[in-house]
């Protein structure tokens, strides 16, 4: 909603990143969304990020759902372009973005009923096919936009604001997203700029589908006493098992990690996403044994956060199709015309 | 109704064989017709198949038409019955003094039946089961056996039948001489058993030198590839997924970098129809030429991102192959039933362009104008095909390109342009034209905007006053009218001698049949004009013509005359000018049918 | 167009409301309408809200109507402009002579704007600020200030407000001091500083006796209760949700077992609107009556098990509670823009079955008559309701109920029946009125069948035979037909003083904005004839209607003249006899639209 | 297809059930699957057990979605009501038709392309709900009726017939329903009958969802070498961890098993699920070590089969939802609808 405008003033001494751009030039539009609401910190979170990894606002895409998750993409880098789809589909739209020019950066912003209801399938196969975007989940375990019906991400107990407790178990986007396999998936908190800013760095350079479920609680309809998602108690029972920040290739890793403690894995680009595991026995690069950790937390009421996992060696949807490193958009007509001589020449088989 | 009355002669009668689905009978099949075809006679082919991979039955039916006629003529003159299941019906359907060709391995009851009709026994089984070892050859090899008969019987060259065999086990030569072996089986018993040839038999012409022979996937999908497109998503269905096939392989021949092995096309297999057009609509937005084809089922579940496209103007080019609805309906059978679905799909107001190729020489030509016209006004396009034009081999004039036609990318604002503005408003119709400007993601940072289906003004932004969401809505139908002389112009054909009191539209697949009835109708003095429809919205010369006739018979291949729904919806032609003429049973439309509808109607003018 | 010119009076002016989103505003001001409806008075109450939980405008609009009228008049004689965001175009809208009220706690530019009106300034946010602690109450207790301003002004009995601020907070009793502390501060100041009763102002009527005020989905909901729905399945979406937390409610109070606490009913959240309607097939087809509530994009993505539930005969019942297209669109305003769609949704061809409820009372109605209409023809059945009627307040008449309504389940054969048979055939025109008899699963062995979506013959069994196609598919239409009498029949309500040359056609929630018109229209010396119709296919009623007049005028809210499309496309209707009336700018209708269009229309033939 | 009735003839001394039906009396209409389709192996199978059972067939009722696997419906129990639905949306179908009448025997049959694809929503959402059903994923690794693409259960690395490489992780039903909390998870192969047949008893008597992936060849598309859904490759992978009979309450359990080797599991109607577990260290009620097990030998290649999980103690959507017994189909009128009474009382708040 980009009806009222946020006055733009750059500050003469403000921080400049190595475009020459301040934190104000990664803003957007002015929020319409609830006073509170975990989703403006993830916004604030976006632009930090953006900001320091000094990406061209224009040379980036966001692309979203519908729901008040979904809205946000027009509160940050008001000079990308940005696509608010239909409800539950944002996936097949920025897979097809991302076909026609694998060069951009990829943002999808989705909420748990975006994603886990009415996009369950479209969620589920862009992991398979590895597209190359960050994939933020706005998780507050209801549905905010239409008035707090649970979401498919309730946990059972949990209870909604008229008091009714949901029964049904949670699809946990975690956990999904690893028995999916995802190749870069971790969980943070709205309420810990520190543990999501670097985790959201760290996702828009892993080469591939970068999931970030964050629990982002609804003040309006999901924050009462009872609730699972609630600012109160994700503050409570909120776990950070492996930080995680980007460092480019240009800033040399100095420090030499005592085993066990710190871990630079290397990326496409050159840089590196370096893991700093918080919880000693925590393995992010073991697929298995993350996903029997985190499920053996949960179901102790205790939210693993952190990049949970990761695996560089996989290939993303443009690798494993082979795309040229040019952007398809941009291709020369004559390049892809084969022209009427190989049209006759081809036309031999058909007779 | 009446069959049809005309005898079988030289290079014009109908042969219909009759098979179980999955017993390797199309190729044979194909290769028979494709022998007339380089005798230089023209043929019109169809297979009739089940949805099912092997059991049910199956026919393909190939007329034989010196006079160059590309429909069903309505006629059978030779049967080869091959599957027990059905030969009651198939026997019945043979015309009076028509040909029986069954397989005389077992006594068969029913080829007894009819005491009119000359009833040829081949003991097919048992020859091949005598000749070949493997039980999958024995199966096989019935189909060329019979192919080798009917080659005898109708004096069709073996010599170019074997060339073709050869051309087509290229790549196993092994199967190159069990299948020469088989042919010649079949072609000395007949030769031995029967007078050969028959009256109605196969002479050499030269009607298809600049011809070729064809399907509209394959032609639609080197369309897409001659236009530029590059991005390709889609989910299987029948009868849309050979198109995606096609584009594959012209793309693998043509787009694939002989250094790198890199690829400059892109085809993502969806995980259904909702996320295949999510897809296109993704790339088209990026600025890549970007389709998806699918049927009647797919175009329903794109229902909401059609209506996304539309209001959030971004092209999408659509291929729909249709088949025969409601729901699952006969999914292997022919209808142009999805018509009114495509013009005005997805909920709230909205009406998009649709393209109606009647063959696959169009398919081709009309691929290609979709990009166009999708991204000149930034809208969905629907390519309106079926599966008759889809899936059968047409004869049609060999394809052309002109190496001068560059893509009309619509207004697409580069980087330069953009620098120059002061401002960019997305959604403003500086033209006059109701086409307003983009920007394509990444060239300039003022070119930047949010795309949204909800309620925006003329600048792109979010908007729930009502004047500047009129303003958006109206230059919505304002731009899609624009659209009216910029699809493919109708055809006409005039009757002969000047002005026909009775004229006929019809559209896609009908047009061939059409054709014909015309000739037919003339022969008999009955001269009508003819046009057909090649796109919507439909141009005034749609009504002009309709208005210069007392009636005009609309032929259409649903049952609720869906086109003829558009004219009374779109145009202001009244509504008693229009008689609708409606096959929908599944089949190709037959030029039988058209002709007798009509004669009828006027036989019935006459007496009232 | 011109405004309104009519001054307001006694009994006779229209409120407006301007507030932010997520204030409280709505319950104050819905409160304050409730209070004068109690006072005997006729209202008629409008909510205009944001798409947002918090922070945008939002308006709501009382008329005060001792005449009774239903719609909007279209003027504004008190403005209570609470949003600085929106007080410039608040402020203009304001009627010359028409009364602003603003919080004068901060100096305002924008008030002084115009000097013909009259301002008042009550200093709500000081007010509230010294007598509220918490920061919540001080936002929310403006509200009942300005209700107790607005009273004092308008000659509102408090003590009506006041029994209605007990009943309101019965279960919160420390809420009712301080709201009646926030109502009499606003009353007490208003008072005193203003020259209390305005000119135009309310007076005890007796004119809502046997009204009562409720919202369309309440109704809705109530009706499905009626009519005896077991399963409603379901997908959030505005402006449907209320529709199904109505259901939910009264289920809740009427269908729970006191002894056991077992539910006799069953609602279900689906994942989507694709699975919402494919449990209310499942429910349908094993026998419970079933329904959904959802929006345009909802029907979208249901259209392809829509055609399916049409092909199999599978009842179908669907509230399209209809909101502003295309795709997202302006999702809390209103519109009529999913006619065409609902009438031929999905692809193949297709037709359906449409109510159009015009006020909340047929909302209770038709939802019975809907549950009716799909059982007795086993097909899809659109209840079209939209925004304005589903989730606004109306005053309607007391609902009644004939407690010796028995539900029309159709053709539906018990196990006895089943036993008498020789055979079951399920899709057989056993009694030619085009339904045939279906059974459920579980009655008897006899009566199973296979239900499919694909090609079937009367017997249900599968085909790919054309004729057996054909028979079930000229069946639909026929049985299709047949409801056109059975839907609930059109509402005619002729001009005073014989024949009118003109005639007025409308539906659903434009029906009091006509009514008015005509009554000023008539008292200007234009007196026309008019229908509302309420259900498609059209009975012959309705073309008898329009033929028997020059010219008619079809009032619909949507830009492409959707309903006038139907009566082009099923009727015989010329053309020419239908003029277009069109709104479509996402607000409720008012009566002064629908007049200076017909003026105008009939100034022009005059000149013409 | 029923368009070719099978002949319909019961030997005289065929065996007959409780009901005394005899097998005859489970059959369908003829296959029209390709000969040697694993499909047709499962729908024998389907009919055995039914069969055994002794389930009144027209108590029973069989949904499906579209494919050569949802075909199969038609092949079984002819009296009973059939539903061959729309690609995808069985599961949506089911729920709606159980919540109708909780009273008859619901299966759903569906296949890989059918469930994992266009319908991963609605198979995740009606494992979620537990609906009451047993549901049967012919998994094939390919789409059969539209001729041999790869489905989303296509291993990496499968080959298809014309020897295309699959790149994408497959999605497994098992490992993707245990995790989003199935309470009946097995695995089989059309190619054991002696395994299927009881697990489909199981499955059947399972109050709750049951889901059984049979890996069943698609003998046209994808019974090639270098297919990892080959009949010749199934069979030489498949293991058989935990045999699952159905024992019903009039049968006491006569055997008392030693520990660790068979487990009966108590069922709502008062029979058993017998367990017996051929693996000794695989436990079928532990559903994180079931998740990690499984996890661990799939990635090896082995393809572990049986009763995976199971799970008796959560509520069925019936009982999520308080449903009365009664079928709601059958309820009479009077007792649906409130009266004009209660309309007048209940109008005074509307006032
Ligand atoms: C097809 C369709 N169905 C329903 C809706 C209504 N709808 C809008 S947002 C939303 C849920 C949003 O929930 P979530 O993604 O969790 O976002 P949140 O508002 O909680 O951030 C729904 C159901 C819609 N817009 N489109
Ligand atoms: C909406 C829709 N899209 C596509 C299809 C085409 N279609 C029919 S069956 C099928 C795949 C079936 O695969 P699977 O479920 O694995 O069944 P199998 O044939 O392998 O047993 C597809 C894509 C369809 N019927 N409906
Ligand atoms: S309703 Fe909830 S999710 Fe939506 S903006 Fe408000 S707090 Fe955020
Ligand atoms: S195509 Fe494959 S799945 Fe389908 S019937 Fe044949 S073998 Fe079975
Ligand atoms: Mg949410
Ligand atoms: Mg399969």
């Amino acid at each position: 909603m980009t009806s009222f405008a946020k006055p733009h003033i750059n500050l003469k001494h403000a921080k400049r990143n190595a475009l020459g751009l301040t934190r104000h030039d990664y803003e957007g539009a002015m929020s319409t969304l609830c006073a509170g609401c975990g989703h403006d910190s993830v916004t604030a979170c976006m632009a930090k990020a953006f900001f320091e990894l000094s990406i061209e606002p224009h040379r980036a895409v966001k692309i979203s759902g519908i729901g008040c998750s979904s809205k946000t993409t027009a509160y940050f880098l008001s000079e990308s372009h940005g696509n608010n789809t239909v409800h539950g589909r944002m996936p097949s739209v920025a897979t097809g973005a991302a076909a026609a020019n694998a060069g951009l950066t990829y943002i999808g912003v989705s909420g748990d009923g975006d994603s886990l209801s009415i996009g369950l399938g479209q969620f589920a196969h862009a992991i398979r096919r590895n597209v190359n975007m960050l994939y933020m989940l706005e998780n507050n375990g209801v549905y905010g936009l239409t008035k707090g019906q649970f979401s498919a991400s309730a946990d059972i107990g949990s209870k909604s604001k008229k008091g009714e407790v949901n029964l049904s178990p949670p699809i946990d986007p975690v956990t999904l997203a690893l028995s999916l396999g995802a190749t870069f998936v971790a969980r943070a908190f709205s309420g810990d700029r520190e543990q999501l800013v670097p985790l959201i760095k760290a996702g828009l350079k892993h080469n591939g589908f970068g999931l970030i479920d964050v629990i982002s609680p609804c003040v309006s309809f999901n924050d009462h006493v009872g609730s699972t998602k609630s600012y109160a108690h994700t503050y409570k029972y909120y776990h950070p098992a492996v930080h995680a920040d980007y460092v480019p290739m240009s800033e040399e890793i100095k420090t030499s990690y005592a085993a066990g403690e710190a871990v630079p894995v290397e990326l496409h680009d050159g840089g590196s996403i370096v893991l700093r595991k918080l919880d000693e026995d925590y393995d992010p690069r073991d697929r298995g044994a993350a996903y029997a950790q985190i499920a053996e937390r949960d179901a102790k009421g205790e939210i693993v956060t952190g990049l949970l996992y990761i695996d560089e060696s996989r290939e993303d949807m443009a690798a494993m199709n082979k795309l040229t490193s040019r952007p398809l958009n941009t291709f020369p007509y004559d390049e892809l015309c084969p022209g009427s001589d190989a049209l006759t020449a081809l036309q031999k088989g058909f007779r | 109704m009446s069959t049809p009355k005309s005898t079988p002669g030289i290079n014009d009668f109908v042969i219909k064989l009759a098979n179980v689905n999955g017993t390797g009978s199309a190729s044979a099949n194909g290769l028979l017709m494709k022998s007339i075809f380089r005798m230089g006679v023209p043929v019109v082919g169809k297979n009739v198949f089940p949805s099912n991979i092997q059991g049910l039955p199956t026919w393909y039916e190939i007329r034989v038409t010196g006079a160059g006629y590309g429909a069903r003529s309505g006629n059978v003159d030779m049967m080869v019955a091959m599957n027990a299941n059905t030969y009651a019906r198939d026997i019945a359907e043979l015309r009076p003094g028509g040909v029986l060709i069954y397989d005389s391995t077992w006594p068969r009851q029913h080829v007894l039946s009819r005491t009119d009709v000359t009833v040829l026994g081949v003991p097919l089984a048992q020859m091949c089961n005598a000749a070949f070892k493997v039980a999958r050859s024995r199966v096989l090899m019935k189909n060329m056996a019979y192919v080798g008969a009917v080659a005898a019987l109708l004096s069709i060259d073996v010599e170019v039948i074997r060339t073709l065999v050869r051309e087509m086990f290229a790549k196993k030569p092994k199967l190159v001489d069990l299948n020469m072996q088989a042919l010649a089986l079949g072609y000395d018993y007949a030769m031995e058993h029967f007078e050969c040839p028959l009256p109605f038999k196969v002479e050499r012409l030269n009607e298809t030198k600049n011809k070729i022979m064809i399907d509209g996937n394959t032609a639609a999908g080197l369309g897409c590839v001659y236009a530029g497109a590059t991005v390709g998503a889609w989910y299987p269905i029948t009868p849309s997924t050979s198109l995606m096939d096609a584009f594959k392989k012209w793309c693998e021949k043509f787009r694939i970098d002989p250094k790198t092995g890199e690829h400059n096309y892109c085809i993502i297999q969806a995980e259904d129809e909702l996320a295949a057009v999510g897809m296109v609509v993704g790339a088209s937005w990026n600025g890549a030429r970007a389709f998806t084809p699918t049927s009647g089922p797919g175009i329903s579940l794109m229902s909401e991102f059609i209506g996304f496209a539309y209001y959030a103007e971004i092209p999408l080019v659509l291929f729909d192959v249709q088949r025969v609805g409601p729901s699952t309906g006969m999914p292997t059978r022919t209808q142009q039933a999805d018509v009114q679905m495509c013009a005005y799909a997805s909920h709230g107001d909205t009406r998009h362009i649709l393209l109606f190729p009647a063959h696959p020489g169009e398919c081709f030509t009309m691929a290609a104008d979709a990009f166009d016209l999708a991204e000149r006004y930034q809208t969905p396009v629907f390519v309106l095909s079926d599966i008759d034009i889809g899936m059968n081999d047409w004869m049609v004039d060999e394809l052309e390109w002109d190496d001068a036609r560059q893509p009309d990318r619509g207004k697409v604002l580069n980087a330069e342009q953009i620098e120059s503005l002061e401002q960019f408003h997305r959604y403003k119709d500086v033209d006059g034209d109701g086409i307003a400007y983009r920007t394509l993601p990444g060239t300039h940072p003022k070119g930047a905007y949010f795309t949204r289906g909800s309620g925006h003004n003329a600048d792109g932004n979010y908007t729930e006053n009502e004047a500047e969401y009129q303003e958006v809505l109206d230059r919505l139908v304002r731009k899609w009218r624009g659209a009216a002389d910029h699809v493919p112009a109708p055809i006409v054909k005039k009757a002969k001698g000047g002005k026909a009191r009775w004229g006929i539209l019809a559209y896609g697949s009908s047009d061939c049949a059409v054709l014909e009835a015309c000739d037919t109708l003339a022969a008999e003095g009955l001269h009508m004009d003819y046009m057909r429809i090649r796109g919507f919205p439909f141009s005034d010369e749609v009504s002009d013509f309709v208005m210069a006739h007392d009636h005009v018979f609309v032929v259409e291949q649903n049952r609720d005359a869906q086109l003829r729904g558009l004219l009374l919806l779109e145009t202001q032609i009244p509504r008693a000018k229009l008689l609708p003429l409606l096959h929908y049973s599944g089949e190709p439309l037959t030029s039988h049918f058209v002709h007798e509808h009509i004669k009828d109607a006027a036989r019935q003018e006459k007496s009232a």
